[in-house]
């Protein structure tokens, strides 16, 4: 009955599917809006957070969501700047993963601090020696410009595109795309870095403290260099998944197998600076300040020293190897399962710079710190995820997103459809506007 | 349709465009901004010229000197008063928390009776003259029947016009049964009594003292007067003054003396007796002190041998011989008496063995020594002249049989008047009236208490606050918080100087209460001559101006009256009851393997107040943990009893079961529990109430045969996992 | 936004002048305190006082010590020897007012809404409550824990309200408050020296509320520039080193983290002192302590 | 963020950082102000789209 939606040569799930899709993932949805907005009514009483634990699950998700969303930035770069045109038949998917991040990174935001309706003085009273200003402001400037790489996709919708503004309006966009990409990498350098410069820059906290080149501590540019290298990790991940859910082949294997390279070699040189930075770290800046590795990953139910193997070994070097092979990497198994890891191994990284930091206690004379969100906070935190499904399911279905997919899915009777189309069109225009 | 399909995506985007550029994102920013931080249940107190008022605060026997902070009329902060003998600026966090006694809802508002059932708390408000009508009515009937004897009193504790003005209703009302809850005066005035032969209390002339020997006394706990014993103790610091703290638990008054000796419970006696010992046969004994000197020092010697004492107390040979060398060697040695906060008495031989250790130092009422300092005498009213009624009564022996036998010299036994009333012996009490107490916290086998009270058909409260005791009465009548009053507070506590502090009017009343003096000379003269005629003054202002006489005016300067060289009450020493018994803890220990001790801390109020808000707050998490109290073990106990830090327990004792926490704490003996006293309220409310377990409700009084008083220092126990 | 303006305490904000040398004309001020833990009995005086100078509010239950605003808080410590050698001492912790390097507190650097300041008149660290968004990096800055968040929006039973004081306003739910040095002490005494035509504030007349109760004198207060005050005869800071005390009985929590605070602890015992650093097992008490970056 | 919000100082740190950000933003907005005119100027041209035929 929305087949005039569409797009041209490709074949959707029928209706009632979509919508109990969209229904079972709503339910998901309600129930995080529901703790929302307990949050932002009640107040942060609602998690368990405390004076101890001011950042907690949310800042980790924030740190993830953004780092997986680096995906988005990085080919960009890699299309738009380097060059790589195969790129171009996933880049959509890249750009609307991004923006899925990127919507929910902020929304946690909006939710985790005390006193929303004073957000904006973040901007306004900004900091600017402050890290999160920083990120404040490259991270709303990057949504901006994410939000304009989606907006010509949105258009290309088979009835808006029928609109001369809009059809003229996103063929323009495309022509200067590169130059919001060179922004997009731009800002996202800066976010991305300044987010790890959020823990690095912390000199009350030998954990997360680290030296560094002017204003900015080692983590900045580990954090740049991991977003860039899973980043991708988590867009091929999901496009992974995407085509077992839709069970469809939507991206040709050389596309796939040239991003997956390239993000082995960037998880490689990364891993490496990684290794080097944890063992300068390890021996000389910690004890610097007194404290030692044993200090923290001793003394408690929950961080040992797996953590650092974990995150290393498993979530670098392992997933590093494997795609860098091209027997491995051009084995689905074998190149899956890196996704899996690289994800694992950065949501990780990006847990102990938060987490870990807030439980190691730093007084020698104070306790180990450990705390277990509230289901409010869960909520908040599963919500963006049922946000992102149900954005994909609907982009999926309307939009063009993946360019290659009637080619490798082939359909006949077409005519028939776009006829039937044009003859209910005008009744189905509602939905696609609204 | 195609148009529509236009105009409506430009009305949106327009739309959106249109907002944006307007001026009210811009003016809802800014108004965000002002509403985020004045919300209408934010507070915000009204400004105004400050003032200070001086006072005194009756809290705690300490009797500290206090400024009162004032916006307008509104008291919003107390700070110790700066150059004041006893305390000079500092003050304890229960004075400086004052404020929240005067404004907190736990107060009670106005006269009122009960309508429900006891202890249901359905109250009915009722006026002044209603309120003093029913007691007098009630009273006088009473009186009439000829049983005037059968009407009780317990007042607060301390000397003053207000107490003597209690006192002295019930003698001119006709009854002997005055009671006055316990507190380190009685300990004191017991010493003298039993040793010294005398009338008066103890002094100790710490600042002046070169080696203090504490048996277990809470220097830093709340003994005395508690922000002197702080200065004392800063002072001993800056001259190096040894502190030797003998104890079986690491108190903060141990955590801060330059030694703790960990000694077994109730044994400080054996431990004093063998210092002594250890003085007289290493000649470094002053009998000049003692009377009967030569009568028991041989057999003092041969009882009190070192092996034996170590034996007995659990410490060590060399300490104890290190003790006695300190001691005897140093000037002005002095050792302290009286346990934690120094309420409960204790034995009598204990007393004697400190008495006798500081009497052979030689410097008894000497620079540095101890004090046996006489009685304040400034309350000299007329004798009251009672009717036949009131001497047939007062002819009565009282019901806790205080001042005979053993208890001779004693005014009073609270901790006998539950059970005599539960035993309806000699006779019933038929009413009850009680002022600046709370016997159903503070007394020992609290269960008891209150089903005592529950025997006595009419119990009037003079309380200000919603406490246990209050609970259980059929009138209130409730006095005034002491910033909103006038009265005098004579401070004892161990001082060897005279101090007479003034309360004063800092606000005004802040709800329909009464002054309890301004109560009692009221009802009184509705109680017709006999009664009046002791009360001639025609309110209590004029009552205390009269009594204070030419003291009043230096009290209306400065806040107090002092006197710095006091007259001794007796300058010798006759030792008594060092052969006595020792006082056991209640239980046997098949059945009870460990005693459990209570503690008393600076930071929870064990007294007739309850501890405020604030004070709460300040409490570890190791001490109240949401509801739960708990006690404190030694590690190697806790793992033989299979318990480890935090654990739930079951803690009994032969008086009573209670569900504790366990902390496991180094700083314990083995064997030996600890709680901390005057948790556990079940009165108030819910920033205090249901807070830990009232450890009065584990322990119950255990008598000391040669006083006759309460001795009980702990009470064997078990803890088992629950 | 007007509001803001008139809670910002004076001008700090503005004016980045140089910690060391002159202000305005006037000599730079670096309030401190010394606390005696050898005369510290743990009595809690000192959180109740300024509980009642500061307006702190209080819940029903407060026993959840990671949830429980105590702008001054008294830490037990132990030197963990087994019964009887078993030794205690107490350590009040008020904000450490780090200076760290030039004016680069651990907390003022990091907040994102220049809500918090170092002063560089008196060297105290500001709290801007309607400045505050609640976002909390300064508290996972902060190492000594000094900073507490309003989780809750501050309820006062019914009538207690009365003994608030005007000098300082009520924070509501979502922000971050902490120790002032009684700020508004120090205005209200440099008033009083203005209008006495005095160009210092004098020792006595601005004192912290911990200070002025602690019944143990065991606080000292006062202006670690100034050679006249107590405080600084006590410490004798080393501006060469750090600011690092040269008194051998003194030493400051985490020092080599380079937090350069302005609370200096003294004690006799050398376990105490060590328990107020972190130190590797061959390093020596008080030696290492070197300001770091 | 601007220079009348009163914690601004002009010193190195707001110059680079508010420098770079005006500089995004600006990238931004003409970049997008560019696409839109010359869309609108495209569609009165009569130029693609389906829509009106």
């Amino acid at each position: 009955m929305d087949s005039a939606l569409i797009p041209k040569g490709v074949k959707r799930c029928p209706m009632w599917q979509f919508l109990l899709g969209l229904g079972i993932v709503g339910v998901v949805l309600a129930w995080g809006v529901y703790a929302m907005l307990l949050c932002w009514f009640k107040g942060l009483n609602q998690t368990n957070m405390n004076d101890y634990y001011g950042f907690a699950l949310w800042i980790w998700a924030d740190l993830a969501v953004i780092a997986l969303g680096g995906g988005a930035f990085f080919s960009g770069l890699l299309k738009y700047i380097i060059g790589k045109d195969e790129l171009k038949y996933i880049i959509n998917y890249a750009v609307l993963i991004g923006f899925i991040c990127y919507s929910s990174a902020l929304l946690i935001l909006a939710i985790d601090i005390g006193q929303p309706l004073r957000g904006w003085f973040i901007f306004w009273h900004a900091n600017v020696h402050s890290m999160l200003t920083e990120v404040a402001f490259c991270l709303s400037c990057y949504f901006a410009v994410l939000t304009i790489e989606y907006i010509p996709l949105i258009l290309e919708n088979r009835q808006l595109d029928k609109v001369p503004f809009f059809h003229n309006l996103s063929h323009n966009m495309h022509e200067v795309m590169a130059v919001f990409a060179a922004t997009g990498a731009f800002l996202s350098f800066f976010h991305q870095g300044s987010l790890g410069g959020v823990a690095g820059v912390l000199f009350g906290r030998p954990f997360a403290f680290r030296e560094g080149l002017l204003i900015w501590p080692w983590t900045f540019f580990l954090f740049t260099w991991s977003a860039a290298a899973y980043g991708p990790c988590f867009t091929l991940l999901i496009t992974w998944i995407t085509e077992k859910v839709t069970k469809k082949k939507l991206v040709k294997d050389n596309v796939i197998e040239l991003l997956a390279k390239i993000s082995g070699w960037m998880i490689f040189s990364y891993i490496l600076v990684k290794i080097a930075d944890t063992t300068r770290w390890a021996f000389m800046t910690a004890p610097g300040l007194g404290q030692t590795v044993a200090d923290f990953y001793t003394g408690n139910d929950l961080y040992g020293y797996w953590i650092l193997i974990a995150e290393i070994v498993l979530g670098g070097v392992v997933p590093a190897i494997i795609l860098i092979s091209n027997p491995l990497r051009k084995n689905p198994k074998w190149r899956v399962a890196a996704l899996f890891l690289a994800v694992m191994g950065v949501s990780l990284n990006r847990w102990v710079m938060v987490l870990q930091v807030m439980a190691i206690p730093v007084m020698p004379f104070d306790n180990w710190a450990l705390y277990i969100p509230s289901w409010q906070e869960v909520a908040t935190t599963i919500l963006p995820v049922a946000y992102g499904i149900i954005l994909i399911m609907i982009s999926y279905r309307y939009l063009p997103i993946f360019p290659q997919e009637a080619e490798l899915n082939p359909i006949e009777e077409e005519s028939v459809e776009t006829v039937e189309a044009e003859s209910e069109s005008s009744s189905d225009l509602q939905p696609a506007e609204a | 349709m195609k148009v529509d399909r236009r105009s409506f995506l430009s009305f949106v985007i327009g739309g959106a465009a249109g907002t944006t550029l307007s001026p009210l994102p811009w003016k809802l920013m800014d108004d965000s901004s002002i509403w985020s931080q004045m919300w209408p249940w934010k507070p915000v107190p009204p400004a105004g010229e400050v003032v200070y008022e001086d006072s005194t605060c009756p809290l705690c026997p300490g009797g500290c000197g206090i400024t009162v902070r004032k916006v307008e009329n509104r008291a919003v902060k107390i700070e110790g008063k700066a150059g004041h003998p006893i305390n000079n600026g500092g003050i304890c966090l229960l004075g400086l928390s004052g404020l929240q006694l005067l404004y907190g809802p736990t107060r009670i508002k106005s006269p009122m009776k009960r309508v429900g059932e006891r202890g249901e708390g359905k109250w009915e408000r009722i006026s002044w003259q209603e309120a003093m009508t029913l007691l007098s009515e009630k009273l006088g009937e009473i009186r009439d029947k000829g049983e005037a004897h059968t009407v009780a009193a317990i007042s607060g504790t301390g000397y003053g016009t207000v107490t003597e003005l209690l006192k002295r209703f019930m003698t001119a009302y006709g009854s002997p049964n005055f009671f006055r809850s316990p507190s380190m005066q009685d300990t004191d005035e017991f010493a003298l009594n039993a040793i010294f032969r005398s009338k008066g209390r103890l002094g100790y002339d710490l600042e002046n003292a070169d080696y203090i020997l504490s048996f277990g006394s809470g220097i830093l706990d709340g003994w005395g007067s508690p922000v002197r014993m702080f200065r004392a103790n800063s002072l001993w610091k800056d001259n190096q003054v040894p502190v030797i703290q003998v104890e079986p638990r690491l108190s903060n008054s141990a955590g801060k003396a330059s030694k703790w000796v960990a000694i077994n419970p109730g044994t400080e006696a054996d431990l004093a007796l063998g210092i002594a010992a250890l003085l007289i046969s290493q000649k470094m004994a002053n009998k000049g002190n003692i009377s009967g000197f030569r009568a028991w020092k041989n057999e003092l010697v041969q009882a009190y041998k070192p092996e034996t004492v170590a034996e007995t107390t659990g410490v060590p040979v060399e300490t104890i011989s290190e003790l006695a060398q300190g001691f005897g060697t140093a000037k002005r040695p002095i050792a302290l008496y009286g346990k934690g906060k120094g309420v409960g008495t204790g034995s009598l031989r204990e007393i004697a063995a400190v008495t006798v250790l500081n009497a052979l130092s030689g410097n008894l009422n000497k620079e540095g020594g101890l004090w046996a300092v006489s009685q304040p005498d400034f309350i000299n009213w007329p004798n009251v002249n009672t009717d036949q009624i009131a001497d047939a009564g007062l002819n009565q022996s009282r019901i806790d049989g205080a001042g005979d036998g053993p208890t001779a010299g004693i005014e009073s036994v609270l901790t006998r008047l539950p059970q005599k009333v539960l035993e309806d012996g000699p006779y019933p009490i038929q009413a009850l009236l009680v002022a600046g107490a709370n016997p159903c916290h503070e007394l020992p086998d609290t269960k008891s208490v209150k089903q005592a009270l529950g025997k006595i058909p009419f119990i009037v409260s003079f309380s200000s606050f919603h406490d246990e005791t209050a609970d259980q009465a059929d009138l209130l009548m409730p006095d005034h918080v002491y910033l909103e009053k006038f009265e005098d507070v004579t401070v004892g506590a161990g001082l060897v100087k005279e101090v007479i502090g003034l309360c004063r009017p800092v606000v005004s009343a802040q709800f329909n209460t009464k002054h309890l003096g301004e109560t009692l000379i009221a009802t009184a003269n509705m109680m017709g001559d006999a009664i009046a005629g002791a009360f001639p003054w025609e309110n209590y202002e004029s009552c205390l101006k009269e009594t204070l006489g030419n003291k009043w005016d230096s009290m209306i300067e400065n806040g107090y009256w002092e006197n710095g060289d006091v007259d001794t009450a007796a300058k010798k020493v006759r030792p008594a009851a060092l052969d006595a018994p020792v006082v056991q803890a209640q239980g046997d220990v098949n059945s009870f393997p460990l005693l459990l001790v209570p503690y008393d801390t600076i930071r929870i109020s064990s007294g007739y107040v309850g501890d405020t808000p604030f004070m709460v707050k300040t409490v570890s998490d190791t001490t109240i943990k949401g509801k739960d109290g708990f006690v404190e073990i030694n590690p190697q106990t806790a793992a033989a009893n299979g318990l480890t830090e935090g654990t739930l327990a079951t803690l009994a004792t032969p008086v009573g079961e209670a569900s504790v926490r366990v902390h496991l704490f180094e700083g314990i003996k083995p064997g030996v529990i600890a709680m901390a006293r005057g948790l556990g309220h079940t009165a108030y409310d819910g920033y205090l109430a249901d807070k830990g377990v009232n450890v009065n409700e584990l322990i119950g009084p255990v008598e000391d045969p040669s006083s006759g008083l309460d001795a009980a220092w702990g009470i064997r126990a078990k803890l088992d996992k629950a | 936004m007007k509001e803001q303006q008139h809670e910002v305490p004076t001008k700090e904000a503005q004016h980045k002048a140089p910690v060391e040398g002159k202000e305005h004309g006037r000599p730079v001020m670096r309030y401190g305190m010394a606390i005696d833990l050898d005369k510290c009995t743990g009595c809690g005086a000192c959180m109740v006082a300024c509980m009642s100078e500061n307006n702190v509010p209080f819940k029903e239950d407060e026993s959840d010590k990671l949830k429980s605003i105590t702008w001054i808080r008294v830490y037990k410590l132990t030197n963990g020897k087994p019964y009887p050698d078993t030794e205690i001492c107490y350590l009040p912790r008020p904000c450490q007012h780090c200076e760290g390097h030039g004016g680069h507190s651990p907390c003022v650097s990091v907040c994102p809404a220049t809500a918090t300041d170092y002063s560089r008149e008196t060297g105290i660290v500001s709290q801007i409550y309607t400045r505050c968004f609640g976002c909390r990096y300064c508290m996972a800055a902060c190492p000594y824990h000094a900073r507490y968040f309003n989780w809750y929006d501050p309820v006062w039973p019914d009538g207690m309200e009365k003994y608030l004081s005007p000098d300082v306003s009520a924070r509501v739910r979502g922000v971050v408050e902490k120790c002032s040095f009684c700020y508004h002490r120090y205005q209200l005494a440099k008033n009083k020296a203005y209008l006495n035509g005095l160009h210092r504030v004098p020792e006595e007349d601005y004192q912290t509320a911990c200070t002025q109760a602690c019944p143990s004198g065991a606080i000292v207060f006062g202006d670690l520039n100034n050679p006249e005050h107590k405080v600084h005869q006590i410490v004798q800071p080393d501006p060469h080193n750090g600011n690092k005390s040269k008194n051998p009985k003194a030493f400051r929590l985490l020092e080599r983290l380079g937090t350069n605070t302005k609370v200096y602890y003294l004690s006799d015992r050398e376990w105490v002192r060590r328990l107020g650093d972190n130190y590797l097992a061959h390093e020596e008490t008080g030696k290492v302590a070197k300001a770091h970056h | 963020m601007f220079p009348f919000s009163f914690e601004w100082i002009w010193d190195a740190g707001h110059m680079v950082f508010h420098g770079g950000l005006w500089y995004a933003l600006n990238i931004i907005g003409l970049g997008m102000t560019y696409c839109i005119i010359k869309a609108v100027i495209d569609s009165s041209k009569g130029k693609g789209g389906h829509g009106h035929s």
